[in-house]
């Protein structure tokens, strides 16, 4: 029978059965354990969005709650995955990572390289990101092209709650520092996810949808919508292929170069701002290794180079959605002729 | 409309003074009353958090302000808008996303600012303020203009190290700043009693080399006190101080928390601690104002947010040309 | 008589002019005015590598101090700045950026757009960027990419002594925040620089020399990288044309296109990390707009994704270097036969 | 070349322990003493910053620590990696940018660690290593270890909000973490009398709730005890301490500093405060070690990092192969 769950689910319980298998998982965030033992509060909060809720009484001691000291406690996940713990920390909003972001980038991401080899820091940074909820200008960006760029990081971003789980589970068994960006507009989107514990390996791309004209790779929320636009331009005879990279570092470049070279065109989809953004890394990628195979330029779907705006009117022309995701399959299929 | 109240008002509080103080703080209640019900009806997008209960503290400080100052706000910012002068109904406009709105409906509740009034904005970053008043400090100190410049911040703020920070530099700049910890015993779910290693915020002053006070902020006139102490020292050139404002907040964390970690102190501090209550009572049994003179401020205020309600729901959204405006100066 | 002197004396002439021009110009920063009064010291030291040395003893009481508190420094440089000031503060390293990211972030280049166009924040925060100087992983990154991804900022980083002064005169007569880079292996190297006082405006992008087979952009060091590439490439009979952007943010867009539409061939140069870098930037806004020029795959020689190493052993390989760049514009030309 | 020093003592200190803690300090100083001869002459690139006339500090902490426990430290960190227990042939050799370094020569001075010592790391971010070791002495207490952890951070770094952050988080969770503030009177040519807003940066320790305690640095007895105090409290689950440790460093900041900014401190400090003369003429005058016991460590010592020069010197850069490696442990 299968069971559907949600994203926010799915993330719950890869992070309960991670506990359950390995007592060095601990989970820490602010008001992850906030209003434990309070008079109408069954377990505690589980954070603001309750991503987390019901694994503080199941797990006695290992749900902590932090100050809003981020630097402080992010800091301390990573110094306690140097001395034997796996923490999964959440930073609530990734907007938040400006005030804690040297111990992931300077101390969490380098510790390997500069020590020679001779470390391993087991350590989760789970984080919400992206736009849609009117939740303006910091607390509603991506940053993933922020995180992509340093080396010593990895980068998890998965699109549905089956990944989710998937990948959360990989993400506390790796060694290395992972920032696992739960997109806050997918919390409540359900799949069908299977109760037994499994892993999606870390740089290995979802072929979400087969197509010859054209290869879309979209990340995040924005593989959802270019689903929605692939089916609108089935309508008009166009046949798209979707890749969700699931993981932006390390990313599945062979997926995607082997793609490109069966459809020629990419269209590169990407809710960030659009400088130094994930759309140009992938679409300079392609431009170098496939250059051969395209038969249209590259084309970029991304936010614009603006703060993500409050109003609803604003913002949602801010989001690329589908209209404008197969506006550019349209100008890549029709390019040249 | 127009709806800035006034903000400058002598320190010596003679009727007037105390009439703009019940003014301010009843306007706030209301406004917030309001959005809290208009939320609830589904209305209003995106995160609000209520300053209900805490009126005393925004008022207190911001009557002893003037144009030469600046304060800095946080994620709760509606009262430290409203008692600094911000237009209301652009305030009102702004929460509905509207482009009439204080930032023209681009920033929200969490990022309400004025900067003609001195008001550097709402904040969605806990912490955010403290730096930044300092700067405004500085330059109130480089000009010579007498300014002092006051950041608001929670106890959940006081940890964060951009607050810390701010205080030490500000002591060794020797700014003319304000730091006003509001304790309203909460940051989230978080409570403040667990999360400030001290017992009270006011113990980090010594800390950071200023003098620090604790205040209840159920009572307007302490606040008052409190802070026209620390303005007067900031403007004579005495350096900074850090005032902890302690009370309850009367509404969730954010509109829609069901508030689950907290017993009925809410209902307790209604009844018993009320700020435009304690004032009430205070001026009426003092003779300074009468209650009918109260009695018609609330009414004047109620028709004023209702007003500002009505046309904020009117207004119109921003246009599409909007997205791609106001980023840059010139680009 | 042309007068030559060294990109940090250009900066620190800009610096004097401006403060001797706009009373409002204040400049702080850790150790900017530490020893002054001292025994031995004449001024104050200027920060670690001197670069506001004499500006103290000039224009008392505008040459501050700070403690080692970025977010509290950064942010009250940004918060004067709203308050009628126009100060230059100096992030000592651009590696220090993950303390106090979210002042400059979140604050100083959002504050326009969420207030609705009713702000004005004119600072600028002049940082010393770049590897080469056995500085090791935490002193010797780029992260112009992360900077640039940033609606609301400018980022300026000069190759020479001529173009800092304009710049930083620029810059400080702007009313938008700036990150100002200073390139840490540049200060030494000497240009011709006029001593009256002029700018270069952001947004235009210098060619350093013309060519007609490849086009060749480069930033900061990477464009003296390049020239000596370009000096061995005409011994081969390849013409490169360099093309400097001065400014990543805003990015003279129009010049390089009309430069790869004459060449047919693009090599971006850039020595920072190589996911989601001014590379791919460049790249794939080439590869989107002047598709229908390339004759060739874009070419991007960047560091690798790795930390910058500290052995000179490493870091002179970690570098992009003349070598490099000339392979990577032999392969451009020679591609496809 | 083996070049490790035995961590773990006894705190009685007998003659074995101080003749151990001799060493140490004496290792450290002549580590230092030649780096800056070599340095000079040339031969070491990059930023390096020495610890001499620190030594007390790193020797009387540590002394108090064994596997179970780690330290953290600052770009100022030979003197905490010998303390620990690092190889300092290895660290030597990674100072000269070898394949046989500490960290293979990808780290260099700011970034020798060894964490099969529990030495995590010198570091180049002031302020960087107070919330690894929040961290770390979590981990001792989630595995009930009885380990503690220790965060050595300068007077400058007293301001950074990352060490402040870390201050309350300690205290709030209760960890066995010992805070060594080494308050040398100079954040590069900064004093630390202008950036510390208060008298002793020990003042601090009241504003998180926790013990607070000055110890004269040149003294490697009074630090020795404050730490071993500390260190008994942290392991009984008592919390956190913070120590002030004051004294004087007798080189620049880094070398090629030129100090202008300071006067004769230096020489009267190695003239009357230093701590291996201290030192010598206590446990000489007290009986417990010979003149000639403490001259047998300075040749031995003397020889050993003469050793560790000419082997650092020898030794091979890293291949180039080494630049794309141990960036993750798998990718
Ligand atoms: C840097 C940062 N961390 C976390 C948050 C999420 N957050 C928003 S408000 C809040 C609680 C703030 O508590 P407090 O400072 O006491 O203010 P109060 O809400 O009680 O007014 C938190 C954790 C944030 N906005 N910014
Ligand atoms: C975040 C950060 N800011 C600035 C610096 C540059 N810097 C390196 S050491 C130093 C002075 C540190 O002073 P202190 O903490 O007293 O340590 P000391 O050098 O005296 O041992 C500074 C400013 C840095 N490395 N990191
Ligand atoms: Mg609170
Ligand atoms: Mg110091």
């Amino acid at each position: 029978m299968a069971r559907s769950i949600t994203y926010r689910e799915a993330i719950n319980e890869a992070l309960e059965q991670e506990m359950e298998r390995d007592p060095r998982v601990i989970v820490m965030g602010e008001d992850n354990a906030g209003g434990e033992g309070s008079p109408g509060e069954m377990d505690a909060w589980g954070g603001v969005l309750g991503v987390t809720k019901g694994l503080y009484g199941k797990f006695p001691g290992r749900v902590m709650d932090t100050p809003i000291s981020e630097s402080a406690f992010i800091g301390a996940a990573i110094g306690a995955a140097t001395g034997g713990l796996r923490p999964v920390a959440e930073l609530m909003f990734i907007d938040f990572m400006g005030v804690c972001f040297d111990q992931i980038f300077n101390q969490a991401a380098k510790f390997r390289y500069m020590f020679g080899g001779k470390a391993v820091t087991p350590v989760v940074i789970r984080t919400m990101w992206g736009a849609g909820l009117r939740a303006a200008a910091q607390h509603s960006q991506s940053l993933l092209p922020v995180f992509t760029h340093i080396p010593g990081l990895k980068v998890a971003a998965p699109s549905n709650a089956y990944d989710a789980k998937g990948l959360m589970i990989s993400a506390i068994r790796d060694d290395d520092p992972v920032i696992f960006a739960e997109h806050k507009l997918l919390y409540d989107t359900a799949a069908e996810v299977p109760q037994e514990s499994y892993t999606i390996p870390f740089g290995e791309a979802n072929i979400v949808r087969e197509g010859s004209d054209v290869t879309i790779v979209a990340i995040g929320r924005m593989v959802g919508m270019a689903a929605q636009a692939a089916d609108e331009l089935a309508g008009s005879g166009i046949q798209a292929e979707i890749i969700d990279p699931r993981t932006t570092s390390p990313l599945d470049t062979d997926t995607i170069l082997e793609s490109v070279e069966n459809t020629g065109r990419l269209v590169v989809v990407d809710e960030s701002n659009p400088r130094c953004s994930l759309a140009c890394d992938i679409g300079a990628m392609v431009a170098q290794e496939a250059f051969g195979s395209l038969r249209a330029p590259i084309r970029m779907v991304t936010g614009p180079h603006t703060p993500v705006p409050f109003s609803d009117a604003l913002e949602d022309l801010f989001i690329p959605d589908a209209a404008k995701i197969a506006g550019a399959v349209k100008k890549a299929v029709d390019y040249g002729g | 409309m127009t709806g800035t109240l006034p903000t400058t008002v002598t320190q010596e509080l003679g009727p007037d003074a105390l009439l703009t103080a019940y003014r301010t703080m009843r306007t706030v209640r209301e406004f917030e009353e309001r959005v809290h019900k208009e939320f609830a009806g589904g209305d209003i997008p995106g995160f609000v958090h209520l300053y209900a209960g805490e009126e005393a503290s925004a008022a207190g400080v911001c009557m002893h302000l003037d144009d030469r100052d600046a304060i800095a706000s946080t994620h709760r910012g509606h009262g430290h808008c409203i008692a600094k002068g911000v237009d209301v109904g652009g305030m009102m406009a702004e929460i509905y996303g509207k482009a009439t709105g204080s930032c023209k409906g681009k920033g929200g509740s969490m990022h309400i600012a004025d900067l003609s009034k001195g008001m550097l904005g709402a904040n969605g970053i806990v912490g955010g303020g403290p730096p930044l008043i300092c700067g405004r400090a500085l330059a109130a100190k480089q000009q010579g203009s007498g300014g002092v410049a006051v950041a608001f911040f929670g106890d959940g703020a006081s940890n964060q190290g951009t607050t810390l920070e701010s205080l030490n530099l500000a002591s060794i700049w020797n700014l003319p700043a304000i730091f006003v910890a509001e304790n309203n015993g909460y940051a989230e779910t978080t409570s403040s009693t667990w999360s400030v290693a001290t017992d009270d915020i006011a113990d980090r002053a010594a800390a950071f080399g200023m003098p620090g006070v604790i205040v209840d902020g159920f009572d307007f006139f302490a606040v008052h006190e409190a802070a026209g102490e620390a303005v007067a020292r900031a403007r004579e050139g005495g350096g900074p101080t850090l005032i902890e404002v302690k009370f309850t907040r009367y509404f969730g964390h954010f509109e829609g928390d069901q508030q689950l970690y907290r017993g009925d102190e809410v209902a307790h501090a209604r009844e018993n601690l009320d700020c435009l209550k304690r004032f009430r009572t205070r001026v009426t049994e003092a003779g300074q104002l009468t209650n009918e003179q109260l009695d018609g401020v609330d009414t004047e205020v109620a028709e004023f947010i209702d007003q500002a309600v009505t046309e904020a729901k009117a207004a119109p959204k921003p246009g599409p040309d909007q997205l791609l405006t106001d980023v840059y100066v010139a680009y």
